[in-house]
Formats: structure tokens, C-alpha cells, sequence
């Protein structure tokens, strides 16, 4: 009898990518949905599985055709990555759950097929990121999940998703260029491309320059696809035209995937080996991350349009993310890692309350949802309480974050104080961004011509209640993702000399 | 031969440097497809260049030929798969240009921006 | 003596790629590409006996049918435009 | 026999070189589109053939030579079908052959 | 010497990409893109990777070439003199190309046997794949089956790209219903009208597809393989489309079955590493295949390599056959 736990590395990947082809191909043309929504939740199940498996203090090592690892293609999963596929597989999972109705306004019926196979694709090449341990696998997966994110945000109605996708495409795949320029320096000077191997085998690299310049490329690359504040500006449109759901699954997870491996490269690949990389690296990265916090927020501050007010907020949140890694502490980290749960829980929740409303209401700007939330009472409950976890306030995800953040900050004496207070400024801003949105659909006049009809569809708005709730539930009893969060952080930080 | 040992880097970091110019400079949205495939393959040739070793001959194996030096076969593989990638994401990136070229009437960066923001 | 040739071969190229960068008509682009082509091919069978691996004709052969699809590929193209686009009198610039 | 063999297919290599040579200057010098592809075709024909000739007498019977025979047959195939469907392609969209034996001719306007 | 013709036809690279960002003219542009694919390929070919000289052959120099044509069918060939950004790309291009050289200058020597690209993974490689796969091309052997997840991913991607062009224009091409113009009739006949290149080509047809059935499965012998197979396979049916027009070529390899060959190749692919899956091995092991190990790495390679080629074939035809079908307006 076979043991498919050992197998559920490999199965991770492959049962999105192979239920691509036949969503491809089923007929009825309505059953993609069904194959799309089964494949996602049973990854999701795998995802569990492995998280469940990594807290017992399992080993996930699998090896591809069973050849020995610097040779064949390895695959590995920890706690980092363990929390990484829990949020792809559940962010994917809800936003299709909700979808269903969305879409079918969004996407014509004949054209449903292929958007879910590229949905199942776009999944399959996320998850493959986190579980991959060889670096040119990485970058394979890297390109199917932005080919075919690219294909999903080319789905939204509006014709200005057009070139917001080409200037993601543009800039996605110099990103992967740069990654892969990275990759090869590095393999030109230590022959493997297995992560563990490279680790070891860039110590005895007596010459630093090349490896040096793989740094940079890779995290430049990396940044890139991560949205990292000046590298930032394809995301924001492509959020914005993206069809609703795609927006709630791609904010929750695409940026967080290249972050993830921005930070296992850096720890893992080249902190242990540069000398001094751990200074360049947090003075490379913390003024960034600060910019990012604060800039971007003032933006969202004065942006009209809701979906693209929360995609400025990501870039924001991307930057709370940096800061914690830049402190390269283990509570620095471990708050990093958090926000990399917590921030997928909130925005995703916020971006299916947008979806909710977008059942209603046309148009999606501040004006248009005037006095909504007499309409529509529920949406914008889920709407409130998500806006608040966003914001950090006690007993919602964002707190914990926020908390750890805050303390690993106080940690690192002045220069510390200096980043609460920014931290304190956005967080600040948030709130002032997220009130004016509650403000205008609470206390606003009802537009009769733009009001929403009505409350949005039960299944949606189920869906959003969950994602919302599951804010609350990890606000109050966080054990699971800094259980997760800090051993990652612990295992990042034993590379570190 | 010092010298020439290197050329091939440096047409490498030169055609980078091209196509890298034209994506970023260039308005026109297949111009910018142009450069971005001029970029992939420079980073096709650093993989090849990588890959070659003096005297060598392509790794595949010749019936009866013993002691033959072979040259890297895997940075070859690798570059196959890019090769493929490349052709997927211009596949694509074409797509999207056709798309836009029917929605705006226009394939250039600037035209599309003024456009949008009337 | 495969090196004077291939020496022959490779000006031949150059030329060709002259011609090409020249123009000035587009069918003179096409005809460098086509020759650049052919001489592809020629520089591949020479090269493959030089370096005394015969078994690499088969790149030669596919070149020289990738080569004659394009340049259909080209003049299909140009067919089509000048069918639809009597006006466009830009070819050659 | 393998000396002669030698020689004979040395020849046809440095022949044939010299054809492509020619040809090439020919495409680069050559007034105008017509008479380029005239040059171009003599690179495809005079120089294909001897130089794949020359090349197959070296190759021996092998299956080498078979494949070369194969590129030769495609080569003479295509690159003058490839000429010719140029050349009136040219035609067709109006560009005339003009110099020395045309511009006698009145334009026609 | 060998090493002063790649430096020639390096130099030759470099003019020919100048040229291609300078000129305004698209057309050009494309044109001059395929003699760099070209030159890219004489390149990887004296550098020994006859497999990959192939490969940019077949689809940097062909079906890249008719795909940008189709393309600018579509939108127009002229390129506007505006620059945006110039100072801008100069100064981060340049920025870039410091950093690149400065990595130069550590870097092993070109062709250096010692350098440690050669000693670590590939040596055994070239050791293992005689006892443990035993076929002669080991770029074969470790895209097959030391490095098949890759191409696994590989795969993936094309069909991706494929569903995103079929998905960006409304999964079929819109038939051109209703418009009495002639030109829709016109652009069905393709070269019809040329006698010569259509009696030449069909001529040629059947054997530019036995030569990519002999490329697909001689891929373990000598260079080629599902990829440069599929590519050749494509260009063969894009010929007969160009002479015949594509509403015959689609009357010859319909839509559904398109799709169908893209999703089949990709599940084929799929399916060889579930079997070993279920046969007990790890995933893509597919020396549990046949009783015996290197029996069953040579079937599996032999499938996965069929369904690359079926997959490539599929989606490069889709592809095309959505940007030739698409009328411009």
C-alpha cells in the first residue's frame, strides 16, 4: 500500500496543475467551476495536512524521480512555507467559493474553461514556489503563476486592465530575467542549483564578486514581482481592472509568495556566506520598507477609487512586512512572517466585501457606495470588521502583527523609536483611510440612482462572513500562525552566522 | 585569448544592456516585446557560455568514441526550458498588445496614457 | 581548407547583414534574411565536420525548412497588407 | 583514390567558397532588388551545390552523406522557390526593375 | 580559430540588435529578429549545445518570427518617434551593465575545464546517464528525467500561454460573419495565387513532418526532442496554412481537437508521473515503470517526450491560428 503522506510534497503541486487540463476539457462547460473549486479545496486539505505534519516536527523532503538531491530536483517543506501554501490554498479557495456569480458577469460562459484553467494554473505555480528547493525549479513556477495571473487580471471588463497587464507582464518578466541572470552567477561559481547545496557550496567560493551581483539581481528581481515600494507601480492597476475575485486571490498571496522567497534567499542562500550581507541587506531594504509604509499610505489616503485605495494599502502592508525581516532579529522575523498570514486574512477579506459590493454597486467609488451599508448591512460589517483588522486594532489579526512588529522595533533601541513612530503614522493613516470609506457608506446621503438594491448574494457574502470572522478568530487565539512564524523565523535565522 | 575568453561576457552584458534599453525607453508596446526577447537571450548566451569547456564536443554520447571531452549539459537544459518560456510570454505579451491595439486604437505607451486619462 | 570556407561562409553572412541594415526596399530585408538564412545552413554542415560530429546535419536540415517557412511567412504578410492597405505607401521607407 | 577524392573535394569547397564570396558582394553592391536577388541566388545554387558537394565527398558513403544529399535537394528547392516568390512579390507591389535596360522605358505614370 | 568565429558572429549579434532597437520600422525590426535568432543559434551551436541551437532555431527563428508578423497584421507597423523615458532607461541600463561587468571580472575563464560549473553536478551526469537511463544524449537524460519536474513546469507554461491567448481573444476566433467584404474571402486563400511556392511547399509539407516525427523520436540519440519536434511539427501545418489559407488548415486540424492536443500532451505528461506514483515510486521515478529500471526510464521518457511534443504542437498551432483568424480593425 502506497504512504501518500510521503507523497504530499509532490501532490501539493501537481493536483491543481493536472485538474487544469481537465477543467479544460469537461463538459458541461459549467462543471470547470465545480473541478476548479474541488481541485482548490483539496490542496487546501493537502496544505492543512503539511502544516499539521510540520507542527508534529515532520521533515518533508521529497525527491522528484527519486534522484539523489543536488542531482534531481528536491522539494522541501517547513513552517515558512507551510504557512505560505495555507494562505495560497485558502485565499484560493474562498475567492472561488464567492466567485461563481462574480465571474459569470465578469467572463463570458465560453470563455469560462480556459479562465479556470488558468485560475488551477495560477494556483499550481504558487504553491509550487514555496514547496520547490531547487532554484531554477523556482523560477519555472515563478513564470506559470505570472502567465497565467496575468491571464486572470486580463479578464476584468474594463479595458484599462489591458495595459496594466502588459506593464505587469513588462515588469514581472524582467523580474524573472533578473532572478534568472542571479541564478546563473551563482551556479556559475558553485555548479549546483539545489538551495541546501548552494548554502555550502558558496563557502568555499574564495572570489565574492559574482555571488555579490546574484545578490542583487535576485533580490532586485525578487522586488520586482514583490511589488517592493519604487518597483511597485504595475500593481496597483492591475489590482484595480483585475475581475473582483481575481483581486481577492492575487492580493492575498502573489506578492507574499516572491517575498517569501526574497527572504528564504537572503537567509538561506546568502547571509551565511557574504560578509557583512546582513548590514546591506537591512540598509538596503528598511528605508524602502519605511518609504513604503508611509508614502504609499498617503496615497491610499487620497485615492477615490476602493479597489485601488487597498492596492496602494498593499504596497503599503508589503513594506510592514520588510521591516520586520530588515530588523534581521528573530521577533523582527517572526513578525514578518505574521504579517505575511495575517495581512493575506485581512485583504482578502476586504477585497470580498469590495466583491460584494460590486454585486450591487457599479463603479466602486467612494461616491457610488454613499450610504451603502443601509442597503447592504452585512457586506459592510464584514467590510468594517475586516477595515479594522487592516488597521490593527485589539482583538483583530492586524493587533497581533502590529504587536510583534512593535516590540521587535523597541528592541533595536533608537533607531527602533523611530520606526514605531512611523509605524504609529501609517497605522494612523489606515485608520483615516478605512474611516473614509465607513464614513461614506454609514453616515453618507443614499444616491437613489447609484444605491445598491439590496443586500449581496448569500453565498458570497457567506463566504465573505468566514474570512472575516476568520480575522477575529486569529486576533484572539493566534496560536497557529506565530507558532508557525516563529519557528520559521527561528530556522531563517540559524543560517545567519 | 585572456581577452577573448571574456568577449563573450561582455556581448553578453551588451545585448543585456540593449534590450534592457529598449523595454524601458521605447513607447511602443511590441518594440518593448522586441527588447524583452533581446534581453532574454542574453541571458541565454551566459547560460551556453557557462556551459562550455575547451576542447569540448555537445554531451551526447558517441558509439565507440572513448575519452571525449563533453561539455555541460546542464546549463543547456536549463536553457531549453528558458527558450520555451520566452516564447510563451511573447505568445502571450502579443496577446495582450492585439487586445489593446483593438480597445485604444493605438500600441503606443504614451497614446494609451492620454487616452486613459481623458 | 572547412576553415576558408567557413571563413567564405561568414563574410558572406556579413555582407548579407549589410544588405539587410540597408534596405532600403523591405524585399531587400527579406532577400538578406533569406541568404542569411541559406548561409546558416551552409556554415552548419561545414561546422559540424569540423568539430567531427556528422550526426549535426539534422540542425542544418532544419534550419534550411524553417528558413523558406518565414520567408513564406514574410511574403504572406506582405500580400496581406498590401491587400488591405492599398494606401500604405511606407514599404519602403 | 583518397588523395584524388582529397583534391576534388578541397576544389569544390574553395570554388564553391568563392561563389558565396562573390555572391554576397554582389547582393551588397548590386543596383537594385532584382539584380540582388540575382546575386543572392548565386550563392544559394553555384555555392550550395559545390560546397555540399564538396563536404559529401569527405563525408564518404555515410549516412552523413545522405543527410547533406537531403539539405542540398531542400536548398535547391526552396531558396529559388523563396526567390521567385520574392521577386514577384516585389513585382506585384510596383517596384519596378529599373537601371540601365529599364529606364529606357517610358514611366508609365 | 573556432573561438574567432564566435567572437565574428558575436559582433555580427551585437550590430544586428542595435539595428533592431534603432530602426522605426517594425516589419524591419522582425525581420532583423529572426537573423538574430539565427546568429543566437550558430552561436549555442559552436558553443556545443547542438540541442539548443535547435531549439532557437525552430522557435526563435520560425515561429517567433510568423508570430510577431501576426501580430503586426493586426496593429500596425510603424513605430512613433517618441521616446518616453530615454534619460531614465540610459542611466538604470547603464547602472546594470556596471554591475554586470564588475561580476565579469571574477568570473572563471571562457571554457575553462576546472571551473566549478564542471566539477560539482554535471560530471556526474555525464556518468550516471549511461548505466542508470543509457541513451547516448544526455541533455536528453536530464531534461527527461533527472530534471523532469522542470520540464514538467516547462510544459505547463506553454499550455498557459496557449489557455492566455485563446482566453485574450474570446477562445475562438470570431468568425467573420456578416461582413460582405472581400477581404475576408481574400485573406482565407492565402498564397494560393503564387503557383510556384504552393506546388514547392505541399511538395515539401510531408517531409518537414516526417523530419519532425524523426527529430521527436530521435531526441535520444541526437539533438531534438518533444520540444524542437512540436515546433517543427507547427511550422509544417503553419506552411500549409500560409498556402492554403487557414480556414483550410483548420478544416484539417479543427479547433476542439487543438485543444484537445494541448490539454492531451499536458495530461500525458501528468499521467506517466501519477503511473509511477501508483506504482510505487516517487513521482516521475520512472524506473517503476517496467520491471526493469533502465527499460522503464526509456518508456518513460519516450512518453513524456511525446506528450512535450503533442503539447507544444497543440498550442503553437492555437496560437497562431487565433492571431492569423483575427481581423483587424
Amino acid at each position: 500500500m502506497i504512504d501518500w503522506s510521503v507523497h504530499l510534497p509532490a501532490l501539493q503541486v501537481i493536483v491543481p496543475m493536472l485538474s487544469a487540463p481537465l477543467a479544460l476539457l469537461l463538459r458541461p462547460r459549467g462543471l470547470a467551476w465545480a473541478a476548479a473549486v474541488a481541485a482548490s479545496l483539496f490542496s487546501f486539505a493537502i496544505a492543512i495536512m503539511l502544516t499539521i505534519g510540520v507542527l508534529a516536527g515532520r521533515n518533508f523532503n521529497y525527491q522528484m524521480g527519486n534522484w539523489p538531491a543536488p542531482y534531481g530536483i528536491e522539494l522541501g517543506v517547513d513552517a515558512f512555507s507551510a504557512l505560505v501554501l495555507l494562505v495560497i490554498t485558502g485565499a484560493s479557495s474562498l475567492a472561488l467559493l464567492a466567485g461563481r456569480r462574480s465571474l459569470d458577469s465578469d467572463i463570458e460562459e465560453e470563455r469560462q474553461p480556459l479562465f479556470y484553467a488558468a485560475w488551477l494554473l495560477a494556483l499550481a505555480g504558487l504553491v509550487g514556489i514555496p514547496v520547490a528547493a531547487d532554484a531554477f525549479n523556482i523560477f519555472v513556477f515563478m513564470e506559470i503563476s505570472s502567465l497565467a495571473s496575468y491571464v486572470l487580471i486580463a479578464g476584468g471588463r474594463d479595458r484599462r486592465a489591458l495595459p496594466a497587464v502588459f506593464k505587469y507582464l513588462m515588469m514581472g518578466t524582467i523580474g524573472a530575467t533578473f532572478y534568472l541572470i542571479g541564478i546563473g552567477l551563482i551556479y556559475l561559481m558553485t555548479g549546483t542549483l539545489n538551495l541546501a547545496d548552494m548554502e555550502l557550496r558558496i563557502h568555499e567560493v574564495a572570489d565574492q564578486k559574482p555571488i555579490l551581483v546574484a545578490a542583487g539581481f535576485i533580490t532586485i528581481g525578487l522586488a520586482l514581482k514583490a511589488a517592493v515600494f519604487p518597483l511597485h507601480v504595475w500593481l496597483p492597476n492591475a489590482y484595480t481592472y483585475a475581475p473582483n475575485v481575481v483581486t481577492v486571490f492575487l492580493a492575498a498571496c502573489a506578492t507574499k509568495v516572491s517575498l517569501y522567497l526574497l527572504l528564504r534567499f537572503d537567509f538561506f542562500v546568502f547571509q551565511p556566506n557574504l560578509v557583512g550581507h546582513d548590514v546591506q541587506f537591512s540598509y538596503f531594504l528598511m528605508p524602502l520598507a519605511v518609504l513604503a509604509i508611509l508614502i504609499a499610505s498617503c496615497v491610499a489616503l487620497f485615492e477615490k477609487n476602493l479597489k485601488r485605495l487597498f492596492a496602494y494599502s498593499s504596497v503599503a502592508q508589503i513594506g510592514y512586512i520588510l521591516l520586520g525581516a530588515s530588523l534581521v532579529s528573530v521577533a523582527g522575523l517572526t513578525a514578518s512572517v505574521v504579517h505575511i498570514f495575517n495581512h493575506a486574512l485581512a485583504k482578502g477579506a476586504l477585497f470580498l466585501a469590495i466583491a460584494c459590493l460590486a454585486t450591487r454597486v457599479s463603479g466602486l467609488r467612494l461616491e457610488n457606495i454613499s450610504g451603502a451599508a443601509q442597503r447592504m448591512p452585512w457586506t459592510m460589517g464584514a467590510f468594517a470588521l475586516a477595515g479594522f483588522s487592516l488597521v490593527g486594532i485589539p482583538g483583530t489579526t492586524g493587533f497581533i502583527s502590529k504587536w510583534y512588529l512593535i516590540s521587535a522595533a523597541f528592541a533595536e533601541g533608537s533607531i527602533g523609536v523611530a520606526l514605531i513612530v512611523a509605524i504609529v503614522i501609517s497605522s494612523l493613516i489606515a485608520l483615516a483611510y478605512v474611516w473614509r470609506v465607513l464614513e461614506a457608506a454609514y453616515f453618507g446621503d443614499i444616491n437613489v440612482n447609484t444605491a445598491p438594491a439590496g443586500e449581496a448574494p448569500a453565498g458570497i457574502l457567506t463566504v465573505t462572513w468566514i474570512a472575516a470572522l476568520a480575522n477575529l478568530y486569529f486576533g484572539l487565539a493566534p496560536s497557529l500562525p506565530v507558532t508557525l512564524a516563529s519557528s520559521a523565523a527561528e530556522s531563517l535565522l540559524r543560517h545567519v552566522p | 585569448m585572456e581577452l577573448l575568453g571574456l568577449y563573450h561576457y561582455w556581448v553578453f552584458a551588451i545585448l543585456l544592456m540593449i534590450g534592457f534599453y529598449a523595454v524601458i525607453a521605447k513607447s511602443n508596446l511590441i518594440k518593448k516585446l522586441i527588447g524583452l526577447s533581446i534581453f532574454q537571450s542574453a541571458v541565454f548566451l551566459l547560460y551556453i557560455t557557462m556551459g562550455k569547456v575547451d576542447g569540448g564536443t555537445a554531451p551526447i554520447i558517441q558509439a565507440g568514441v572513448e575519452n571525449a571531452v563533453f561539455s555541460n549539459p546542464l546549463p543547456q537544459v536549463l536553457i531549453l526550458t528558458a527558450i520555451v518560456v520566452g516564447i510563451s510570454t511573447t505568445a502571450l505579451g502579443l496577446g495582450i498588445v492585439v487586445r489593446i491595439k483593438e480597445e485604444y486604437g493605438s500600441i503606443e505607451e504614451s497614446d494609451i496614457q492620454e487616452i486613459d486619462r481623458r | 581548407m572547412y576553415f576558408v570556407v567557413t571563413t567564405a561562409t561568414l563574410v558572406t553572412m556579413a555582407l548579407a547583414l549589410g544588405r539587410a541594415l540597408l534596405g532600403p526596399t523591405v524585399y531587400d530585408r527579406v532577400l538578406a534574411a533569406n541568404m542569411f538564412g541559406t548561409k546558416t545552413v551552409l556554415l552548419l554542415s561545414v561546422i559540424a565536420f569540423l568539430y567531427g560530429r556528422p550526426d549535426f546535419l539534422d540542425l542544418a536540415l532544419a534550419y534550411a525548412l524553417i528558413n523558406f517557412i518565414g520567408v513564406l511567412a514574410v511574403l504572406e504578410f506582405i500580400r496581406r497588407r498590401a491587400s488591405s492597405e492599398a494606401t500604405d505607401n511606407s514599404v519602403g521607407q | 583514390m583518397a588523395l584524388f577524392l582529397d583534391i576534388a573535394s578541397w576544389a569544390l569547397l574553395s570554388i564553391g567558397g568563392v561563389f558565396v564570396f562573390i555572391g554576397g558582394v554582389g547582393a551588397l553592391r548590386m543596383p537594385n532588388l532584382y539584380t540582388r536577388i540575382h546575386a543572392a541566388s548565386l550563392t544559394d545554387t553555384m555555392g550550395a551545390v559545390l560546397i555540399i558537394a564538396g563536404v559529401i565527398l569527405q563525408a564518404g558513403a555515410s549516412l552523413a552523406a545522405i543527410k547533406l544529399a537531403a539539405i542540398l535537394l531542400f536548398l535547391l528547392l526552396t531558396s529559388p522557390t523563396a526567390s521567385n516568390a520574392l521577386a514577384s512579390a516585389a513585382l506585384l507591389a510596383g517596384l519596378r526593375p529599373d537601371g540601365a535596360v529599364t529606364s529606357l522605358e517610358e514611366p508609365q505614370e | 580559430m573556432i573561438v574567432l568565429f564566435g567572437v565574428f558572429l558575436l559582433s555580427l549579434m551585437v550590430i544586428t540588435a542595435l539595428a533592431i532597437v534603432r530602426t522605426q520600422h517594425l516589419f524591419v525590426a522582425v525581420i532583423l529578429t529572426g537573423i538574430f535568432s539565427l546568429l543566437m543559434a550558430a552561436n549555442f551551436f559552436l558553443l556545443d549545445a547542438a540541442d539548443v541551437a535547435l531549439t532557437e532555431a525552430a522557435i526563435g527563428a520560425g515561429i517567433s518570427t510568423v508570430l510577431f508578423l501576426s501580430a503586426l497584421a493586426l496593429t500596425g507597423e510603424h513605430e512613433s518617434v517618441r521616446s518616453s523615458n530615454r534619460i531614465l532607461a540610459l542611466s538604470v541600463v547603464a547602472v546594470t551593465t556596471l554591475i554586470v561587468i564588475y561580476a565579469t571580472f571574477d568570473k572563471p575563464r571562457f571554457g575553462d575545464p576546472l571551473a566549478p560549473v564542471h566539477q560539482h553536478v554535471s560530471p556526474w551526469y555525464l556518468e550516471t546517464t549511461p548505466e542508470a537511463i543509457d541513451i547516448p544524449n544526455v541533455v536528453t537524460a536530464v531534461l527527461a528525467s533527472f530534471r523532469g519536474y522542470d520540464t514538467l513546469g516547462e510544459v505547463f507554461v506553454v499550455f498557459t500561454a496557449g489557455i492566455g491567448v485563446l482566453f485574450l481573444f474570446g477562445a475562438r476566433p470570431p468568425r467573420n460573419s456578416g461582413s460582405p467584404g472581400t477581404r475576408a474571402a481574400e485573406q482565407g486563400l492565402g498564397l494560393r495565387h503564387y503557383l510556384i511556392p504552393r506546388v514547392v511547399g505541399r511538395l515539401l509539407i510531408p517531409f518537414i513532418l516526417l523530419f519532425g516525427f524523426y527529430v521527436q523520436f530521435h531526441g535520444d540519440y541526437g539533438p531534438g526532442g518533444g520540444f524542437q519536434a512540436g515546433a517543427i511539427i507547427a511550422a509544417a501545418v503553419i506552411l500549409y496554412a500560409l498556402l492554403e489559407g487557414e480556414a483550410q488548415a483548420l478544416r484539417v486540424i479543427p479547433h476542439k481537437l487543438l485543444i484537445g492536443l494541448m490539454a492531451g500532451g499536458a495530461l500525458l505528461y501528468g499521467g506517466v508521473g501519477v503511473a509511477s506514483l501508483l506504482l510505487g515510486g516517487n513521482f516521475l521515478d520512472y524506473s517503476v515503470l517496467a520491471a526493469d529500471p533502465v527499460a522503464g526510464q526509456h518508456r518513460g521518457i519516450l512518453l513524456i517526450e511525446a506528450g512535450v511534443g503533442i503539447t507544444v504542437t497543440g498550442v503553437l498551432l492555437s496560437v497562431f491560428h487565433a492571431f492569423a483568424g483575427r481581423r483587424r480593425r
